[in-house]
């Protein structure tokens, strides 16, 4: 059994705590166990925090992987923007020293030091390379066969590729072998890498244009037959979920497409019911999908 | 404030790549510390360990020998001794009493000037956490040239 | 890292297809599944090594799958050697879609000798082959389905009908054959108060008699007669072999109920052998695998009887060596051909591969773990 | 003498430009590496998906900052990157462009260009440690799945709460803050 | 020493290079101090006339047995002022340099007292090193009246005839089954339009006749041993399993021949058999037999095929064969960028992305469509085609291995495509995504115009990225208009990858061989950038052509007949002049312990009985001077001239009295 500290940043406990209560529940199955982390906050929010102040974005970002150090526990998250938050914290401040001294003089105010013992990982890093598709193949109890899923793997889980760990952002592929593990099917469609427009603290300055973003990816995912959308980051699937009924509102474009993240589709996989997995939760209804696979 | 401890570190170097190398640094303009005194050789195999212990009785604060990359030797494998050369005298000068970080072998090619001037560096920043030569510390820089002609049969 | 040449591996339906292409020639090699056997003779005889023999499918009594021969689409030299070497001809090469002969054609290799006859004189066009081959479609039986009497036999009928005013048996054109026979047509001509003599015509369609003589019996003058000759009393059509489908096992020759009629020769001969002791108790997999069912388990004796003997009828294999690939446990089978039946010429390349294929074959140990 | 049709020569004057070569040193030392090394061939624009729908034009953007253009500070479309840094996985000189657009957006920050509802976000995370914080009906769909109202998190624990705020005020974004909320009152 | 050592020294100025960080004139008081110093001075540029005229008088005036300059790097003036010493009447080998500019004032230029210092040191220590030369007398060998050129290019096609047209016998061995290289894949060629093979084809047939040259195709260089003027190379020539001498080049085995092989020299895009020539006008027009791929079905033999002539054997052996040369070329040219990683523009996943030198088969007439430009997809013609300019080139992305250079001849080429769809195809528009167009040689700037006035179109932007339409075919080409501020997208039938040139792979193997070094971007280094490009840091090995770095045909062909001269030096010379920098044997105290013998790389040492003892002697001919022997002898029996343990450790010594 590998212990994480579990970091749950800000939507997936405020908004989907589905997202949340279905990490927890998938990866015991893998014997992960993904612990409850006192006192963690915000991570803080990389396109907003980062804008203002680097260096309080990394000090921060630091204070949650302090608080892990003194535990001792390396940190699982499920979200890209706590994953750019904390890894890019993580992996400079080891990398640099003078940017270390730096974040260190301000931590000294709380009575922290940056130690640089722990790891960093997303959880979708944990299943594809400790886990393995092969392993989360064999927990699968209900085969999604014959679903289709678009798949959005999220700007910050792959880029700045110098910086991750998962080679060319271009057209990446153990997000698709990890949803093929399940039975279902992931599609190609236009513009896959495309962001969905909510990061950098667009979606709370200029709204319609971060909408106009998730319109075109959404309308792509339409076009290529999508009959759900399957992501690994809470921002980007509340502009995906909460975005269609403000793309409605505002544009009059309808597209009624689920947004699942990918432990609430393993979960299914995995034979648990929709209610458990906080799928009523979610702003558009996820009742056609679970038509189509029950 | 007393001066800051400057090295004086003796840069052994092969004509063909890292003397051109260190040549290129300077024609790059790439500015490094100014600690380090060169001597030429044609191939790091000319190597006498002798030099080294030499270097470090007159009281030398560093040993920098520098050839080509692996497999890139002028003279097929005269850097592949200088190494193993290099190896056990980093031992031999332990029992000397010496940190063996104050002898060291990199290997840096004709095109590597920036490299060349990070080796310097780093060698400076090395020796300057060591402090200067320990003979120096003492003030007996005496004994010079009594070092005997090591047996290297064994490389 | 150019763009070409694109070597692909595809599945169409129960197909595997390998593809090397440029950007003016496409070269396939498609391996029928639903032909292919798994005797690997292709992986023998393949001058480029190319063609390994993947898992064996899944060992049962039921249902026994072939191992799936693999072919290394960049390794392959797309020659043909194994396309014409193929007993149940799987294999096909193609050139930008035209079958790709040109080895062959140029007879830098030899063919088998494919003999798989029938004597439409003899044959009475019995099922009894087509039942007992082990292929589906091998035997090709186009024989009308007898729905009618005179469908059996060929023959002809004659009628004659007695119209002389003279005679005592004269037609009356009554029409009564032509109520009860399809083959009669009785038209009458309209009787006037002038004349009120019974006048007609009797029309008769040969083709619909069959000569069962029921309006002579009914001809209330006895003026009808009619004759039928039997000129062939064989079923229609014919039955032949597609050498195509042929796996020349001889089933049909050895069944055939009237002697002399099929003619089948072996492609292979040489000799099976088997040593039962060293069979796993229960394991079926060469009578499972066995494209011409000559291994089989004699019926037991008695119930409860556990050891049941393994048996190969000499007479029906083909020594493809299907077995072989598939038998668990190492010289338990051997098989081993020592004639190859060819026509064409005996090039070098031949003479090697033919060397290869005779070796005796068997399997080994890391032939487990099916 | 101006012949009819001829403007007033004034208007064929540029305006003086003010350069300012401290500006690119700036945007390197916080985090936009290699950003001198722009040769302006333009990827970054094009892989922008912000850039077909919008006026931001990274490439513009990083010509005027090696120039030393501070105007760009003031545009408001330096906020409308959303950080998805394809521009900087593509970039043939690997620039990280987006951190370049950070940190230009660190400095206009510090000079209180940055908009309202980026402080917004600071104001939440210093109230309540989160910048999406909870709310009644979560809590209800927390229960649902099992969880309880609150998160582990500065939700459960508020005494975390004053180490963050202290970063804030070390750092000097708290003072900005509040008088930026000052002002717009 | 008998002699008084009475050493002179000389300061340069460099200018201000030197004189404008320290002191040259308290550079010079200092040396004047020094111990066996019997004159110091210093002058703007020693190198120049008068600089040299100066150390040659001064000799005379007074009495000088030894010089040291404090200029730049020896590896730049050593030997200008030896000539100097030389020409005063001291023996050039009493001569030493000491390195103030390189490593010293141009690395130091912000710490000039330092710098000061740091001169003073060098300057000691040199001439403590002066003070224990001894005279040398260099040796002199004959040359060996032949040369030989690694690959068959236009480089070494070039420098083969110049060598041979010299009167030398040229061994010129090609990897390849025909001579030709890359230059033999164009169609046309840039500005000119001139067609590529026929400019190719008639020196590759001169070549052939040409009885200086001796042409070893399908060989490979293995091994290399000797020096300037006596190389003995081992060559293989792979086995073609087809005697040369036999085959007529009627092609007929290749008409039988049932396999079917994509052919390496069309990049695949069109078969061949395994019975081969890559080209119809290859030289020599002898026929290869891909093993590989060959089944040995014994068509090409038959009757109807090679039958008669016998000249095909499937046994035949590679050969190994010795020549010995007085100068070796080294032309190994160049790849192309494997632009497949650059995955942004697709290449290998969209059917229609394609590459430059595949847009050359496809618009060269002896190409596999016969010069009908079409697009792979379905072979139809392109009405409108994009171009991405510097695909892989001016590209610091390492994790794509892309390179950082220019590789001059995209621009040009990618030109000269645009003007071939606009010929060939009417109504085609080729659009040019490109970051500067870099028309830089002869009436390559008016090609420039003249594609403008016909049509292409110029879109200042580099390529971001490029996506398919599954249905069409049709790919979508985004970029920015920098020049218009915006973004692009652009829907074209075709689109051409103008990708890097990067060296051969071949060129790594030759490397090693030669004992050559590289330069950061993978191309071999050369003696100096500027003033002798052609030459390396091996003596009597020569760069030819794009091994060296990119360059387009005319700079190719002009750097090969360079590289030729520069060979043929030696060779019309007739002898060399051998530094005598090698190791000499103490016999007396040799024990004859064989340690020289196993360290030595040139089986130089060797060990002979003298007087009934067993010693130790060294072949000066086959030492080249590394000084491995003298360092690991156990008794100091070797010793290693000019760098000789007293010279070294007084060097040593003076370094120490710097503190």
């Amino acid at each position: 059994m590998k212990e994480y500290n579990f970091f749950l940043g800000c939507i997936a406990p405020n908004r989907y705590p589905g997202i949340e209560a279905s990490a927890v529940k998938t990866s015991r199955k893998f014997d992960i166990e993904l612990r409850d982390f006192k006192g963690a906050s915000c991570c803080p929010a990389p396109g907003a925090f980062g804008s203002m102040d680097v260096n309080a974005w990394l000090a921060l970002g630091a204070r949650n992987i302090c608080l892990s150090e003194k535990e001792g526990k390396d940190i699982a998250l499920i979200c890209n923007g706590c994953y750019k938050s904390l890894f890019e914290a993580n992996h400079r401040l080891k990398a640099d020293p003078a940017m270390r001294e730096k974040v260190n003089a301000i931590l000294a105010n709380i009575d922290y030091e940056f130690q640089g013992s722990v790891e960093v990982r997303h959880l979708i890093d944990i299943l594809y390379n400790d886990v393995g598709p092969e392993k989360v193949k064999e927990s699968v109890e209900v085969p999604l066969t014959g679903l289709n899923v678009a798949i959005h793997y999220g700007c910050h889980l792959l880029k700045p590729k110098f910086d991750r760990t998962f080679g060319s952002s271009e057209r990446p592929r153990f997000f698709d072998e990890l949803v093929e593990a399940l039975g279902a099917t992931s599609i190609d469609y236009k513009e896959k890498m495309m962001c969905c427009g909510a990061g950098g603290g667009v979606r709370s300055y200029k709204m319609d244009l971060a909408l106009d973003i998730a319109n075109e990816k959404l309308y792509n995912m339409t076009q290529a037959g999508a009959d759900v959308i399957v992501d690994v980051c809470p921002f980007c699937h509340l502009q995906l979920d909460r975005g269609q009924v403000e793309i409605k509102e505002k544009f009059g474009d309808v597209y009624n497409l689920p947004v699942l993240h990918y432990n609430q589709l393993l979960g299914m996989a995995q034979g648990m019911n929709p209610e458990e997995l906080g799928l009523d939760a979610h702003e558009i209804s996820v009742e056609p999908l679970l038509a189509k696979i029950l | 404030m007393a001066e800051e401890f400057e090295p004086n570190i003796l840069g052994i170097l092969c004509n063909w790549c890292t003397y051109a190398g260190a040549d290129l640094a300077g024609t790059s303009r790439t500015q490094y510390p100014p600690n380090v005194r060169v001597i030429r050789i044609m191939c790091t195999g000319r190597l006498d360990p002798a030099f080294v212990l030499k270097a470090l009785s007159v009281g030398a604060d560093g040993v920098l020998v520098s050839g080509c990359h692996v497999g890139d030797c002028h003279y097929l494998a005269g850097n592949f001794k200088s190494r193993r050369r290099v190896a056990l005298l980093r031992k031999l000068i332990e029992e000397y009493g010496y940190d063996r970080e104050r002898l060291r072998m990199t290997f840096i090619s004709a095109s590597e000037g920036a490299i060349w001037a990070e080796v310097v560096q780093d060698m400076v920043n090395t020796i300057k956490k060591l402090g200067p030569n320990p003979l120096k510390q003492v003030g007996a820089a005496g004994a010079a040239g009594q070092v005997g002609v090591v047996a290297d049969d064994e490389f | 890292m150019a763009l070409f040449p694109i070597y692909s591996k595809r599945t169409e339906g129960r197909k595997s297809i390998i593809e090397q292409k440029t950007l003016v020639q496409a070269l396939n090699l498609a391996l029928d599944m639903e032909r292919c056997t798994g005797c690997g003779i292709c992986k023998e005889v393949c001058p480029e090594e190319a063609i390994e023999k993947g898992p064996v499918g899944a060992v049962g009594f039921k249902e026994m799958e072939v191992p799936e021969m693999v072919f290394d689409e960049k390794k392959c030299s797309y020659c043909g050697v194994c396309v014409e070497l193929c007993p149940f001809t799987a294999l096909k090469l193609t050139e930008n879609g035209e079958p790709k002969t040109d080895l062959i054609d140029q007879q830098g290799f030899p063919h088998y000798v494919k003999v798989a006859e029938i004597n439409p004189d003899t044959c009475v066009r019995c099922k009894v082959c087509e039942e007992m081959c082990p292929r589906e479609n091998a035997i090709e039986r186009n024989v009308p389905e007898v729905t009618e009497r005179q469908q059996a036999i060929t023959y002809t009928a004659e009628m004659q009908l007695n119209e002389d005013p003279g005679s005592e048996n004269k037609c009356t054109y009554c029409g009564l054959c032509g109520e009860i026979c399809d083959a009669l047509t009785v038209e009458h001509k309209e009787a006037t108060p002038l004349n009120i003599e019974a006048s007609g015509e009797v029309k008769f369609e040969s083709s619909k008699c069959d000569g069962c003589k029921i309006c002579e019996e009914i001809c209330p003058t006895d003026s009808i007669k009619v004759d039928r000759t039997i000129t062939e009393a064989k079923l229609l059509g014919e039955v032949t072999i597609n050498k195509d489908e042929c796996m020349y096992c001889t089933w049909c020759a050895k069944t055939c109920p009237i002697e002399n009629t099929i003619d089948i020769k072996k492609i292979f001969e040489g000799s099976i052998n088997i040593k039962t002791e060293n069979c796993p108790a229960g394991c079926t997999a060469c009578v499972e695998i066995c494209p011409c069912n000559a291994l089989y388990l004699p019926p037991q004796k008695e119930p409860g009887e556990i050891a049941t003997k393994l048996e190969v009828n000499d007479d029906f294999c083909t020594l493809c060596g299907a077995c072989v690939n598939v038998c668990p446990v190492a010289n338990t089978i051997e098989v081993k051909r020592d004639v190859i039946h060819i026509e064409g010429t005996e090039t070098e390349l031949y003479k090697k591969t033919a060397g290869k294929m005779m070796e005796l074959k068997t399997p080994t140990i890391e032939k487990m773990g099916a | 003498m101006a012949s009819e049709g001829m403007r007033d020569p004034k208007h064929y004057q540029l305006g003086k430009t003010q350069f300012d070569p401290d500006l690119i040193k700036e945007v390197e030392a916080l985090g936009g590496k290699n950003a001198q090394m722009c040769y302006q061939c333009g990827t970054c624009t094009a892989s922008c998906p912000m850039g077909q729908r919008s006026g931001l034009r990274v490439r513009t953007v990083m010509r005027k900052a090696n120039l030393g253009m501070r105007d760009v500070l003031d545009d408001p479309d330096l906020w409308l990157c959303t950080t998805c840094y394809t521009c900087s996985d593509r970039c043939p000189r690997r620039i990280m462009a987006t951190d370049a657009i950070i940190a230009l957006r660190n400095i206009a920050t510090r000079e209180k260009k940055v908009p309202m509802s980026m402080i917004k976000i600071m104001g939440a995370i210093s109230k309540t440690g989160h910048g999406v914080p909870n709310n009644e009906a979560n809590m209800k769909n927390r229960v649902k799945v099992g969880l309880p109202e609150n998160p582990p998190t500065t939700h459960t624990y508020p005494e975390y709460i004053k180490d963050i705020n202290k970063i804030l005020e070390v750092t000097g974004l708290l003072k900005i803050r509040e008088e930026m909320e000052a002002e717009s009152q | 020493m008998d002699e008084e050592k009475r050493i002179g020294v000389f300061i340069c100025h460099c200018g201000t290079n030197i004189a404008g960080v320290i002191d040259v004139k308290e550079l010079a008081e200092y040396a004047k101090t020094l111990p066996n110093v019997a004159h110091a001075q210093d002058y703007t540029y020693m190198c120049s006339t008068p600089g040299q005229a100066m150390i040659r008088d001064s000799i005379k005036e007074h009495n000088l047995n030894g010089t040291v300059v404090a200029a730049c790097s020896p590896r730049l003036h050593e030997p200008t002022f030896r000539k100097a010493t030389e020409e005063g009447g001291v023996n050039s080998f009493l001569f030493s340099m000491a390195n103030i500019r390189e490593q010293d004032t141009w690395v130091h230029m912000e710490e000039p007292e330092k710098a000061m210092e740091k001169a003073k040191d060098v300057v000691r220590m040199e001439v403590a090193r002066a003070s224990m030369l001894e005279p040398l007398t260099p040796k002199t060998v004959p040359v060996e009246k032949a040369a030989l050129v690694i690959g068959a290019g236009i480089a070494g096609i070039q420098a083969s005839l110049e060598l041979a047209d010299a009167g030398i016998k040229t061994y010129l061995v090609e990897k390849e089954p025909s001579i030709g290289g890359n230059m033999s894949r164009l169609d046309k060629t840039f500005p000119t339009l001139d067609c590529s093979q026929c400019i190719l084809t008639p020196k590759m047939v001169d070549v052939e006749r040409n009885p200086n040259i001796e042409l070893m195709t399908y060989s490979e260089v293995e091994d290399v041993s000797g020096y300037i003027g006596n190389f003995d190379v081992t060559i293989r020539q792979k086995s073609r399993y087809v005697y040369e001498d036999k085959c007529n080049g009627c092609g007929k085995c290749q008409e039988v021949c049932p396999v079917s092989r994509p052919n390496e020299f069309d990049l695949g895009l069109m078969p061949r058999k395994a019975a081969y020539v890559p080209f119809p006008q290859a030289v020599p027009l002898k026929f290869t037999i891909d093993m590989d791929s060959c089944i040995k079905c014994d068509l090409c033999k038959g009757e109807e095929a090679c039958g008669d002539l016998e000249a095909i054997d499937f046994d035949k052996p590679d050969e190994l064969t010795t020549v010995k040369v007085g100068s070796i070329i080294v032309a190994t040219g160049f790849d192309m960028y494997d632009v497949e990683r650059k995955e942004e523009w697709g290449y290998k996943v969209f059917d229609n992305v394609v590459t430059g030198i595949e847009m050359e088969r496809l618009i060269s007439a002896s190409g596999p469509t016969g010069g009908n430009i079409i697009r792979p997809s379905d072979g139809q013609k392109p009405k409108s085609v994009g171009f991405v300019l510097c695909a892989g080139s001016r590209d610091q992305d390492e994790e794509d291995g892309a390179k950082p250079y220019c590789s001059r001849v995209c621009c040009m080429y990618s030109l000269k495509h645009a003007h071939q769809l606009i010929e060939k195809i009417p109504g085609c528009v080729p659009y040019l995504f490109y970051m500067d167009i870099r028309s830089f040689g002869k009436a390559y700037e008016e090609f420039y115009y003249r594609i403008q006035n016909e049509g292409g179109k110029f879109i200042r932007g580099r390529v971001a990225r490029i996506t398919e339409d599954p249905i069409t075919k049709n790919l979508t080409v985004t970029a920015e208009d920098t020049l218009l501020g915006t973004p692009v997208e652009m829907e074209v039938d075709l689109v051409v990858l103008a990708n890097a040139v990067v060296p051969a792979e071949s060129t790594q193997k030759v490397k090693t061989l030669l004992t050559l070094s590289n330069s950061p971007d993978g191309w071999l280094l050369e003696a100096h950038p500027k003033l002798n490009p052609m030459s390396t840091t091996t003596d009597g090995v020569f760069l030819a052509g794009m091994c060296q770095g990119p360059r387009d045909i005319p700079d190719v062909v002009a750097h090969a007949a360079a590289a030729a001269a520069a060979a043929s030096i030696p060779i019309h010379k007739g002898s060399v002049t051998l530094e005598p920098i090698y190791a000499i044997v103490d016999q007396e105290h040799c024990g004859g312990c064989a340690t020289c013998i196993g360290v030595c790389p040139y089986g130089a040492t060797e060990l002979n009985e003298v007087d009934s003892k067993l010693v130790a002697s060294v072949n000066e001919a086959k030492c080249k001077g590394c000084g491995t022997c003298g360092s690991a002898c156990p008794s100091g029996a070797i010793k290693m001239q000019h760098f000789t343990n007293e010279q070294i450790m007084s060097e040593i010594e003076a370094f120490a009295q710097g503190w």
